[in-house]
């Protein structure tokens, strides 16, 4: 069943690596073949180490034991640079991107083209990333600053610089973790066409539904350990989630059609902003769930940051508990009930260098202080302890470094900073971003408790599976514009994409 | 582990991360865990001590050592309100001339307006604290960058100090006490002064306020992801404007220690002060980058310098000399907390 | 020449002179600043008096006079930081027919027509003489200077050990330092020096900043004035405070007002043809508890 | 809403990223781009132009512009190799003392050993880049933080001016001519000093090194994300040295310059000019947090400062507010910057 029983040599062959950090065991004695010409999915939860196993494929950490070969050969992988002259390409969980720099600059960081051996020729640049883009079906700009890009997009300039190596093995860690159905559709036809007898794909993603899709093996790790491998087509998403989680999952239905007439905690009446948003207008009631959809770009960002202050707004109006409020800043927002948990953990949503309970508590940290303004170091540790055992994060204390975690704990993290705080309003901006399918479940369960508790929460997803699972309600838009509000009872996966692309000609990734 | 080149200096060095780790645990360790990081920089302050009391008999005695604390209180006193600024990823310029400014409205309100002692201290206190007030507005609401909006404070307050004084020295004479603030001796039998004293008291002030208070923690929050700390429903502005408030009340403080310590308000100087104490900031471990740091280490850091300056005046290091030894040592300081840092 | 320049004065068309001095903020400066203005006064001659920021500021010293050349002055006054950094613009000055007065340093230079200063060699050597008396012609002795670099801070230093070496063979000079003229940095190391030399005699500062962190210095060790004798340099208050109350045995004064007020003089006197003598000695008095208040030397002080 | 208070300073503000937008285009826009952003920080300057043309008829003089240019001229040129520091996310406070030191070392080239003009003044600009390159060495192998590695720098070249030079200044008597770098008249009739070409010349070639060559590129990218350029496998330690030994031949040459213009190595000052330096380099519009700037904003910023010096003085305001009109002029001038920026 595993790799070593099949007499060709590997593409890529690892075994009996480990790598510990202070209070961590990442990796455990974990192996892993990568045969010619497959897309190899490595799947497990938050924190069992993909990330890690990754990067010391990439020259970024040295492993503490074990041995990697490359069609046979065996490698010390001394840095970044030389794992791309080995041929090893790598797309990482967290952007690397430099957000000054154009997306071509970027894609060609250190292949620069010259003219007259001296001066940079950006055209020829620019040509050159056009060409690629076009191979790739891609439309980006290649002279944009990758600054002003959404994540999605930054995701895509991630991708296309990856592809843009002469790699043999392709290394994807949570490649669609900010994308949506089409851009999914996207990816995955540009890695079949990469995939050649010579090449290999390692593929780490949480969504099930993508593995049967474009996988043809699926390795397995469990708390640092290599758990199995089984061929895609002989397994189903049952099996592999028990392989990773050492138990059944059951996912609930989609929530019963409970109309909920309660008082509207939150409306928002012909939001328009000078970019984007065009008399955008609903509400919110306390008790349900509203889930937004829509595509890249939409606007869905767009809407929550202008509710809670982040973004100036030209004109509109926002109502709490049927008053009209001006929320100039997120701070305003959150007096008056509103939190917004933002899809860009790592600029907006973490503190990377604070511990985890300070992270948790920073929202309400007010709810932490003596009169005289002193904090109450026990109780914030009680906090966070809770909230480390609620949502299941992996770090050895309260005190470790947010950066020190794996992403989909550090995502859990952010959720925690908001379950903490004692908002009437809650906005939720792809919550699950790089969360692994068990802890999914329970997610969505504090959501939908959240709810229970006569809270209102508005929840943007680009995952439409998601969006129909927990939503009571469902606002779609497309180009800044509201085009629909669905009840979950009358919303489809087919609708809903139609409702997205009223009014759109453009604004996917995909040409 | 993995190369330098690989991580940016602001970003997660292998060996801090290690170390934050092996330190990480209850609350408890966690006020441990500051101090500790210190230590390093602590072990490099006590190589310099015991090397020049090792090279003359006149370094490691009472009277030198408080001269040393003497020496430190000023410019340690500014660094302790640079600490919180340069925590939230803020710099301040101003300090320097900004407590030649206050030395002189000491003058003012004591001399000029006649006022009584603790209302003329008082008052410039919290002109200090005004002062940084201005900043913090024109960096919070204004957007006016840090470095910019300071070193406009620096120019404007060395001039205000000229004009105001009529580029004289002011002096105390309706209030003869003014100067035992600085100088009164508190120990019997020992010239202890009383400003050293105040001094240890606004470490342990600043000490609690960085580690124990909500002042302290949105301080790091800020120098640690502004825009996240804002998205989390702080309100970063007057976070800010309160911190570079608070490093006013210091530049206040240390504005009437060193008026009092020389009997009267000079109106001139102060120019380059703010990179002494910036530079006890930075050798202490705060990162400018804001988001790090610890009291413990700009005490550190200020004693560093000022024991640094002191013994190679006592063992007679030619002067010209002086600056160079000062530079190399704080390289090498630096430089080996970096590398033990690593190692750990 | 032509006075016509002196349209940002207000003073329509009094001649305008551009002083260009070494420095700004200090008493000295200040006093040398009040003596200008009297005689500008006197005369009805417009004037403008700055100076860098530090002495170590040659670079700013030399833009301010091209600054003053630049609004065409009827006459110029200089201190200079350093005379052959000073040599074009000197040059400039006097192909434009604009006369040059040198105060304070002189400039080595034909160009001035004539140089109001202190002898400080000369008054420093005066301050050594006190000292050795004071101290009982043996013993250890030390040196803050203001400043290692410029004439000033050179001659100072250099007339008080030169005398030292050639009449005092008993006197051992133990250390020479310098603080800036910054009082606190000169009291921080003065301290330095006293506790590195337990049985040292006397400490010299060679001005006003110098002179006040001494005796700060002192007072901070709690040391019994009759053991240490303090020499000061230049007054003001607290210089003149510190010998009233036996701090600092006595100090050197220069006429500071005086070098202000003749170097105005020399400018008037050169716009109107006069001939000048080479230099002009404003002199110089050596000051203690005992003379303090004769009218002679108040009249030298400044506060 | 407060662009301020919700984005880091280091990320995308609302408002670059809108103006951005529109300027963002084809790589031609580009090129533009920075020098349109520059336009505003212009629009300051000549405000300030016009205000002092109104208050004096001795300020829009021909000899008094080339005055301006010449007081401009050193600084100018130490803030076009900061700039280079600064876009790295760098900082460099050795400059201005560092460019003492290479005035001393051209009068000891020059004067003490007799080396003909052509070779002393090449030394003297190579000993520059000697200094920046221990400054990037420092910084990129040792890891030590740039604060710290240039402030030891700053006092150890304070100290070994004075120690090489004997605390004394040094004569050009061996190279008379050398005085001519700085000084000679090139247009015929006109006081057109050598220097101000030679400034003008050398912003040419640090504006093509920042925007068109390899330099540049990753300067922009280390200063935009250092890690992920290191990533990207951009050997980043080989180029922060690069970058810091390129600053440093810009501080040789003004060595040169400053020398040259007082005919005399003067072994003392320059603390203070890296202040002066690094805000004409800010208030340019260049980011302390790195990744972006350019030399158009930074030759604008040291027009600013040189422009408000001279036209305070001709103007013959008091030297006591000199300072503080400076300090309001430059907190006005980045605010209304600011301003438009956030409304384009
Ligand atoms: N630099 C580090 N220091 C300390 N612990 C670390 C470090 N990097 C990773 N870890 C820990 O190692 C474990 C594995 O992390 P890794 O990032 O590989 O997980 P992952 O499988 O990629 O998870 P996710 O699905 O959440 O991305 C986690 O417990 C994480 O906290
Ligand atoms: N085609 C586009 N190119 C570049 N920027 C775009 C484009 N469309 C929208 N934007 C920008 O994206 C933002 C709006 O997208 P927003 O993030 O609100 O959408 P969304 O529906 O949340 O989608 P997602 O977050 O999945 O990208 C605005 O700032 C807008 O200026
Ligand atoms: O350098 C000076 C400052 O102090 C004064 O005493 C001197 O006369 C000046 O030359
Ligand atoms: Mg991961
Ligand atoms: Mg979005």
């Amino acid at each position: 069943m595993t790799a070593s029983t099949d007499s060709a040599t590997p593409l890529l062959h690892v075994e009996g690596v480990s790598k510990g950090f202070p209070g961590v065991q990442a990796l455990d004695d974990v192996r892993l073949d990568l045969r010619h010409g497959e897309v190899l999915a490595l799947v497990g939860e938050n924190g069992a180490g993909k990330s890690t196993l990754m990067k010391l494929l990439a020259g970024i950490y040295t492993p503490d034991t074990g041995t990697f070969r490359l069609n046979g050969e065996e490698l010390a992988i001394e840095g970044p640079r030389h794992a791309q002259e080995l041929g090893i390409s790598i797309i990482h969980q967290e952007f690397n991107l430099m957000p000054d720099l154009t997306v071509a600059q970027n894609i060609f960081i250190g292949r620069e083209q010259r003219s007259a051996g001296v001066f940079l020729d950006d055209r020829a640049l620019n040509r050159r990333a056009q060409e690629l883009f076009d191979r790739l079906g891609l439309a980006l700009d290649p002279s944009e600053r990758v600054e002003q890009l959404t994540v999605a997009r930054q995701q895509m300039v991630e991708i296309a610089k990856a592809l843009s190596f002469d790699a043999k093995v392709l290394i994807m860690d949570e490649p669609t973790a900010a994308l949506n159905d089409a851009e999914v559709d996207v990816l995955l036809d540009l890695i079949r066409r990469f995939r050649t007898p010579e090449t290999g794909v390692i593929y780490i993603s949480h969504r099930m539904e993508e593995l049967a899709r474009i996988s043809d093996r699926v390795t397995v790790l469990r708390d640092g350990r290599y758990v199995g491998t089984r061929v895609t087509a002989e397994t189903d998403p049952k099996e592999i989630i028990s392989l990773m989680v050492g138990r059944e999952i059951t996912g609930e239905q989609r929530p019963a059609s409970t109309p909920h007439e309660g008082e509207p905690m939150l409306s928002v009446r012909n939001l328009s902003t000078k970019n984007l948003l065009r008399g955008v207008s609903f509400e919110v009631h306390a008790g349900e769930i509203l889930g937004f959809a829509g595509l890249m770009g939409a606007g869905r960002t767009e809407v929550a940051r202008a509710i809670v202050g982040a973004d100036r707004l030209d004109a509109g109006e926002i109502l709490v508990r049927g008053r009209a409020v001006t929320i100039t800043n997120p701070a305003e927002a959150a007096k008056l009930g509103i939190g917004y948990l933002s899809e860009d953990r790592k600029q907006l949503g973490v503190l990377l260098e604070r511990s985890v309970r300070e992270n948790i508590v920073l929202a309400s940290l007010r709810d932490y202080v003596t009169r005289l303004g002193f904090v109450r170091d026990g109780r914030i540790e009680a906090t966070g302890r809770e909230y480390v055992e609620k949502l299941r994060i992996k770090t050895p204390s309260t005190a470790q470094l947010v950066r020190n975690l794996s992403g989909g704990n550090q995502q859990k993290v952010v959720i925690a900073k908001w379950l903490a705080k004692d908002c009437d309003v809650l906005i939720f901006d792809e919550p699950t971003r790089g969360i692994d399918v068990g802890a999914k479940e329970e997610i969505y369960t504090l959501l939908r408790q959240l709810a229970d508790q006569g809270k209102a929460v508005i929840m943007i997803s680009s995952e439409l599976p998601e969006v129909l699972r927990l939503s009571d309600r469902i606002a779609v838009m497309a180009e800044g514009r509201l085009t629909a509000v669905l009840d979950n009872a009358d919303a489809t996966q087919e609708n809903l994409m139609d409702y997205a692309t009223r009014f759109s000609s453009e604004g996917t990734i995909a040409q | 582990m993995s190369p330098t080149t690989t991580q940016p200096t602001s970003g997660p060095t292998p060996s801090t991360t290690a170390f934050a780790a092996v330190e990480a645990g209850t609350p408890r360790l966690a006020w441990l865990r500051g101090s500790v990081q210190q230590l390093l920089a602590f072990a490099s302050l006590i190589v310099i001590v015991a090397v020049f009391s090792f090279a003359s008999p006149h370094f490691f005695t009472t009277n030198n050592l408080v001269s040393i604390l003497t020496a430190a209180t000023v410019t340690g006193i500014l660094a302790l309100g640079t600490t919180f600024v340069i925590i939230t990823g803020g710099i301040d310029l101003s300090i320097g001339t900004a407590m030649v400014l206050c030395g002189v409205m000491a003058g003012v309100f004591l001399t000029y307006l006649g006022w009584p002692l603790w209302a003329g201290v008082g008052a410039t206190i919290l002109f200090g604290a005004l002062i940084g007030f201005i900043n913090g507005v024109n960096i919070s609401v204004f957007g006016i960058p840090p470095f910019i909006a300071t070193l406009g404070m620096m120019l404007i307050a060395a001039g205000l100090s000229l004009v105001i004084s009529g580029t004289k020295p002011i002096y105390f004479t309706e209030t003869p006490d003014f100067q035992s603030i600085m100088n009164l001796s508190i120990v019997p039998g020992m010239r202890f002064p009383l400003g050293v004293a105040i001094f240890i008291v606004m470490i342990v002030v600043a000490a609690v306020l960085l580690s124990k208070t909500i002042v302290g923690r949105y301080t790091f929050s800020i120098g640690s992801n502004e825009a996240a700390t804002a998205l989390s429903g702080v309100n970063v502005r007057r976070w800010k404007i309160i911190v570079y408030t608070l490093a006013g009340l210091f530049v206040g403080l240390a504005g009437v220690l060193s008026a009092s310590r020389l009997s009267s308000a000079q109106p001139t100087g102060g120019m380059g002060l703010e990179l002494e104490a910036i530079a006890a900031v930075v050798i202490g471990g705060t990162s400018l980058q804001g988001g790090k740091g610890s009291i413990v280490g700009t005490v550190i850091g200020a004693l560093i310098m000022a024991v640094l300056t002191n013994g190679l005046r006592i063992i007679s290091v030619p002067q010209e000399w002086q600056s160079v030894a000062v530079g190399i040592v704080i390289l090498v300081a630096v430089y080996l907390d970096m590398l033990r840092r690593r190692r750990t | 020449g032509g006075g016509s320049g002196s349209d940002e004065g207000g003073g329509g068309d009094k001649p305008y002179i551009a002083l260009v001095s070494k420095g700004f903020q200090h008493q000295f400066w200040q006093a040398v600043k009040t003596g200008a203005e009297q005689a500008a006064e006197e005369f009805d001659v417009e004037i403008t008096f700055e100076g860098p920021d530090t002495e170590a500021d040659v670079d700013q010293q030399i833009q301010m006079l091209q600054t003053a050349l630049d609004k065409n002055p009827a006459a110029i006054g200089f201190a200079a930081l350093d005379s052959q950094a000073a040599g074009p613009l000197l040059q400039q000055a006097k192909d434009a027919g604009i006369p040059v007065i040198a105060f304070d340093s002189g400039v080595e230079s034909d160009i001035p027509l004539t140089t109001a200063a202190t002898d400080n060699t000369a008054a420093a050597a005066e301050a050594a003489k006190q000292m050795a008396e004071a101290v009982g012609h043996e013993g250890k002795v030390a040196l803050v200077v203001h400043d290692q670099t410029s004439v000033t801070g050179q001659e100072r230093r250099d007339g008080f050990v030169d005398y030292m070496e050639e009449n005092e063979p008993n006197i051992e000079i133990v250390d020479v330092q310098y603080g800036g003229g910054d009082q606190a940095k000169s009291a921080d190391l003065a301290k330095a020096i006293i506790s590195a030399n337990p049985d040292l005699k006397g400490i010299y500062g060679s001005n006003e900043g110098s002179a006040i962190g001494v005796v700060q210095a002192v007072k901070e060790l709690g040391i019994d004035p009759t053991q240490l004798v303090v020499v000061g340099f230049d007054s003001g208050k607290a210089q003149m405070d510190a010998i009233r109350d036996g701090l600092m045995i006595g100090a050197i004064t220069q006429n500071p007002v005086g070098i202000g007020y003749e170097t105005v003089k020399a400018a008037v006197e050169a716009l109107d043809g006069k001939d000048l003598p080479k230099t002009i000695d404003t002199g110089y008095y050596w000051y203690d508890a005992s003379n303090i208040d004769d009218e002679e030397i108040q009249a030298v002080l400044y506060e």
